[in-house]
């Protein structure tokens, strides 16, 4: 079986093959060399930043630009302070009482954190803005009881009825933040915008609550160091994370201080007081959102928050009052 | 991650549901991906001999699991010049007498194949073309694999036939023919956690036209004949190679043996030892030696001093000689679809190294090539 | 399901060449080559066989988890390595099991027969797992199982029995895989 | 006995000795040769084309598979 052919068709074929050849070979020599590019921005009220391992600048700066875009889009959308957010016309509608039908990217988040209610026994309460309308910043002394009883009638995610996508305030008064949850899914989806756009080694950091797009070019993980809670410039514990998400909360980030007495920023929805129990925790996830909603609830939980943390089973460290520190990374 | 507590499912259930939280894995090549492989070539030889500039490429598409389609184009640019025949020198000592002109030829060859993967066995189907203006060929073969024991062992027979036309400058239109049968068996074995073995032997036998053209002989008294050999050859090979891993310098090492004999009384043997290392940051770098030796053939002289009989060559490559050479390469994975490669060797030849018969010191010169491919696989 | 290996060529490949072969080469050589005993293997799982004991070390905070803590659950135990290339492909498939039918009651445990953690950590950093992950650095379950290949993969019933041998990865086995976890976890299909 | 039978017997000696010395390798501790230095099979462009420098520069057969073609190079 042989065939004789006189024309050969390989000739189109390797004018073809040569040409892919030197264009293939072209992006090979650009990709060789791989440097670290750093973006510092400001958003969600935190120093932020972005590092990306790149061939080139461009490449790097392009894939920096969308995901700054994504973050600073999700800081105006949720934002407390702008009335032109979505955060702001839905506590139009719950300061009168009434209805509001929501968009979709709104209905997961809240899915989400109506599951973070469930979990947390309740403490993880997206209505529980309300109670710093007492505890501002100049705060000198402890609010007293039937202040609090009045503010914390208005609390509570019970009294909220949510069937995707209408959202119901039962009575008037009320108020969301989803301040909680929106830092924490913007990293999540900062480092997927990158990772989908060919990126393999990288992370995002805002505001010390991190998501890992990959370990160093060589494989080494990224070391991770998490503050201590009472000394500013020494750390409690340092991470190798090759992957996955860290976030870190703690009652010295904003605080207020009455008669000489630390008060955390966090507010137990329950007591209306603010929480006394860790003084910093951190923990480790595949995605940041669950992190940091793991940290927050460990904090709610104030003298149980250890223990939260272990039924949960997420790697973490914690420093109680005391300055005593437990975990699975202590 | 730990075992899945029912609070951490919950939560990362809902967390899911979040747009954009969760990166596609990246679609690295998965089991049978498609392939582009393109490769630069250039070959060169010591006393501005022949030069060569090749740029082959290759493409695999997968049809379902378990068909391939392959292609493949080589384009050779050669030139420069080549010995013709001895003629003796000065002080007696036999000199080698090259081609005048520059020699220039442009040699296109391709082959398309099929194979297809049924359960633990292989069966590959290719049919190529080699043209230039003073040679065509083309060529099928069909070869066979099959897994054994788990995977452990790999058995592997196949054969080849070529049917090749050969004409000169100047008779440029009159082709006369060969005909060259191969047969291949190989099996490749695990020896243990961290060792390979294969052996492989092949036999070939080809008929008719078997001298070249290009070559001539210089007889003492008669002037020069045309390269005259004999219409026949009968040719064995068994190869050995052995592959460890040596965990004290996390590298591997290899060693390819071969021997080979012919009916035209050329026996052969080679070594070749290589070290391979994987770097971190997905490098991968080797190097070694490669010795070679043969004896002649029983038809070779430099040069005749009397009228020789029907077969006779002066071709330096049917000389008795020795070769020893560096082999040295290194491998970039640039992104999970692409990888660079760059590898060089170059080999010095030596009349002393021959295991046996004739051979001239006149015919010592050395080679060198070095290529650059690039693999994308998607 | 994977049959161990029958030894000896394919007959209609050999009948083909002899006529024309060179019979004093051809028969000796390939009869050299085809001496390599075929070693016989230990019989693997099949259907019904109750699953061996098996436990591995978790990859996060090391706790030894053990597949019998997961009795009366249907489990989709898949051992694999660092070095496997079809677990590429087996990762993501896992992650989409893990997401539509952990709810209903699916434990999916991945062994990995990696010699260390850090090999592990490496795969998993560029193909996530959403799922349990554990190490068996000496390698006792895949022995107790009798592995016929890499990544293979067990659907073991409530009942702690095996239903299912996949060994290799190939992505037409995904229908398959899923079906037999649907009829083991019962109730509609999701 | 011609030497290409003599051939034969070593090839025939050697594939049994390789066969006894191999204690059987389970699947899952194939770590090791499953590492990139451990691929018995070249890159196939490299490979094509030493072979056929070898082919055309020495006189020499190697059996390392079933190539076709050949060229005049001279």
């Amino acid at each position: 079986m042989s065939v004789k052919l006189d024309v050969i068709p390989a000739e189109a074929g390797i004018q073809y093959l040569a040409a892919t050849a030197s264009a293939v070979h072209n992006a090979a020599e650009e990709l060789t060399m791989v440097t670290l590019y750093r973006y510092p921005f400001a958003a969600m009220g935190s120093r932020c930043e972005i590092r990306l391992y790149a061939s080139s600048e461009e490449t790097a700066a392009a894939c920096a630009r969308a995901a700054i875009d994504d973050v600073l889009r999700l800081e105006t959308k949720y934002s407390r302070y702008r009335d032109d957010s979505v955060t702001a016309a839905i506590n139009r509608v719950a300061q009168a009482g009434g209805a509001i039908d929501v968009d979709a990217e709104t209905a997961t988040l809240l899915d989400y954190a109506a599951a973070c209610y469930e979990q947390s026994d309740g403490l993880f309460d997206l209505t529980s803005g309300v109670l710093r309308e007492v505890w501002s910043a100049d705060r000198r002394e402890l609010p007293d009881t039937d202040t609090l009883q009045r503010l914390l009638a208005r609390v509570g995610w019970s009294k909220v009825r949510w069937q995707r996508p209408r959202l119901v305030f039962g009575f008037p008064g009320m108020e969301i933040d989803f301040g909680g949850v929106v830092k924490e899914y913007a990293a999540d989806r900062a480092a997927t915008l990158c990772a989908e756009a060919g990126f393999r080694h990288g992370l995002i950091d805002l505001g010390g609550d991190i998501k890992i797009i990959g370990p160093h070019p060589d494989g080494t993980p990224w070391a991770v160091g998490i503050q201590h809670p009472r000394i500013k410039e020494a750390v409690m514990a340092t991470l190798d994370l090759f992957e996955g998400a860290i976030a870190t909360s703690g009652d010295y980030e904003r605080f207020v201080e009455i008669d000489g007495r630390r008060y955390s920023h966090i507010l137990s929805p329950r007591t209306g007081m603010p929480v006394c129990g860790l003084a910093g925790v951190s923990v480790a996830a595949p995605e940041c959102v669950v992190a940091g909603s793991a940290t927050t609830i460990a904090m709610l939980m104030e003298d149980r928050g250890a223990q939260w943390l272990d039924e949960v089973g997420l790697p973490h460290v914690w420093m109680d009052q005391q300055l005593r520190v437990g975990g699975t990374y202590a | 991650m730990g075992a899945i507590s029912p609070r951490l499912a919950a939560l990362t259930a809902a967390a899911m549901a979040l747009p954009g939280v969760h990166a596609r894995a990246a679609d690295a090549p998965g089991e049978h991906p498609w392939g582009v492989d393109a490769t630069h070539l250039e070959y060169s030889e010591s006393g501005n001999r022949m030069r060569v500039r090749v740029n082959q490429a290759s493409a695999v598409v997968p049809i379902g699991e378990s068909f391939q389609l392959k292609a493949n184009g080589i384009q050779d640019l050669m030139s420069g010049a080549s010995p013709v025949f001895n003629a003796p020198g000065p002080g007696g000592k036999t000199q080698q007498v090259l081609t005048g002109a520059s020699v220039f030829d442009n040699r296109k060859a391709g082959d398309i194949g099929a194979s297809a993967a049924i359960g633990d066995n292989q069966l590959t189907l290719r049919q190529g073309w080699s043209k230039e203006n003073d040679y065509k060929s083309t060529w099928t073969s069909l070869e066979g694999k099959r897994d054994f024991n788990r995977k452990s062992t790999t058995l592997a027979v196949g054969f080849a036939f070529s049917n090749d036309g050969v004409s000169s400058h100047d008779a440029p239109d009159d082709f006369r023919t060969r005909i060259k049968r191969d047969f291949f068996g190989g099996v490749t074995q695990i020896i243990d956690e961290r060792s390979l073995v294969e052996l492989s032997l092949e036999y070939s036998y080809s008929n008719g036209f078997l001298s070249d053209p290009y070559k001539l002989v210089f007889v003492q008294s008669a002037g020069l004949l045309r390269d005259a050999r004999p219409g026949r050859r009968r040719q064995t090979a068994v190869t050995v190679k052995y592959l460890t891993y040596v965990p004290a310098i996390d590298s591997s090492l290899q060693a390819v043996g071969s021997l080979s004999t012919d009916n035209w009384g050329i026996g052969s043997g080679a070594l070749e030892l290589q070290w391979k290392k994987e770097l971190p940051g997905e490098w991968l770098v080797n190097a070694g030696a490669r010795y070679y030796t043969q004896s002649s053939a029983d038809f070779y002289a430099p040069l005749y001093l009397t009228p020789p009989g029907d077969a006779h060559s002066s071709d330096y490559r049917l000389a008795g000689f020795g070769s020893i050479g560096w082999i040295a390469g290194v491998t970039k994975q640039l992104t999970p679809n692409f990888s660079v490669q760059i590898a060089a060797e170059r080999s010095y030849r030596r009349a002393g190294l021959r295991s046996g018969g004739t051979g001239i010191d006149a015919d010592n010169y050395i080679w060198g090539l070095y290529l650059v491919t690039l693999q994308a696989r998607f | 399901m994977l049959q161990s290996d029958a030894p000896g060529l394919e007959r209609t490949h050999m009948r083909m060449r002899r006529s024309r072969l060179n019979a004093r080469f051809g028969i000796a050589a390939l009869a050299a080559i085809g001496v390599i005993a075929v070693t016989p293997t230990a019989r693997s799982l099949t259907n019904g066989d109750p699953a061996p004991a098996c436990s591995a070390r978790l990859l996060d905070g090391g706790r030894a988890v053990s597949l019998a803590e997961y009795r009366g659950q249907v489990v989709y135990l898949d051992f694999w390595a660092s070095w496997c290339g079809p677990c590429r492909e087996s990762f993501p498939f896992m992650n989409e099991l893990q997401r539509d039918l952990a709810d209903r009651g699916l434990q999916i445990l991945a062994v990995s027969v990696d010699k260390t953690a850090e090999d592990a950590r490496r795969f998993l950093a560029r193909y996530p797992a959403q799922f349990t992950v554990a190490l068996d650095v000496a390698a006792a379950c895949p022995s107790a199982f009798q592995l016929q290949g890499m990544p293979s993969s067990y659907i073991i019933d409530k009942g702690g029995a095996v239903r299912a041998v996949h060994a290799g990865f190939r992505n037409r086995d995904r229908a398959e895989i899923r079906q037999q976890l649907l009829d083991l976890l019962g109730g509609g299909a999701k | 006995m011609t030497l290409a039978a003599r051939l034969i017997v070593i090839a025939a000696v050697v594939a049994l000795l390789a066969n006894a010395g191999c204690a059987t390798v389970q699947p899952w501790e194939r770590g090791t040769l499953a590492k990139p230095v451990m691929a018995m099979e070249e890159p196939a462009h490299e490979t094509a084309q030493k072979l056929r420098t070898y082919s055309a520069k020495e006189g020499g057969a190697a059996a390392t598979g079933v190539g076709g073609g050949g060229c005049g190079c001279n």
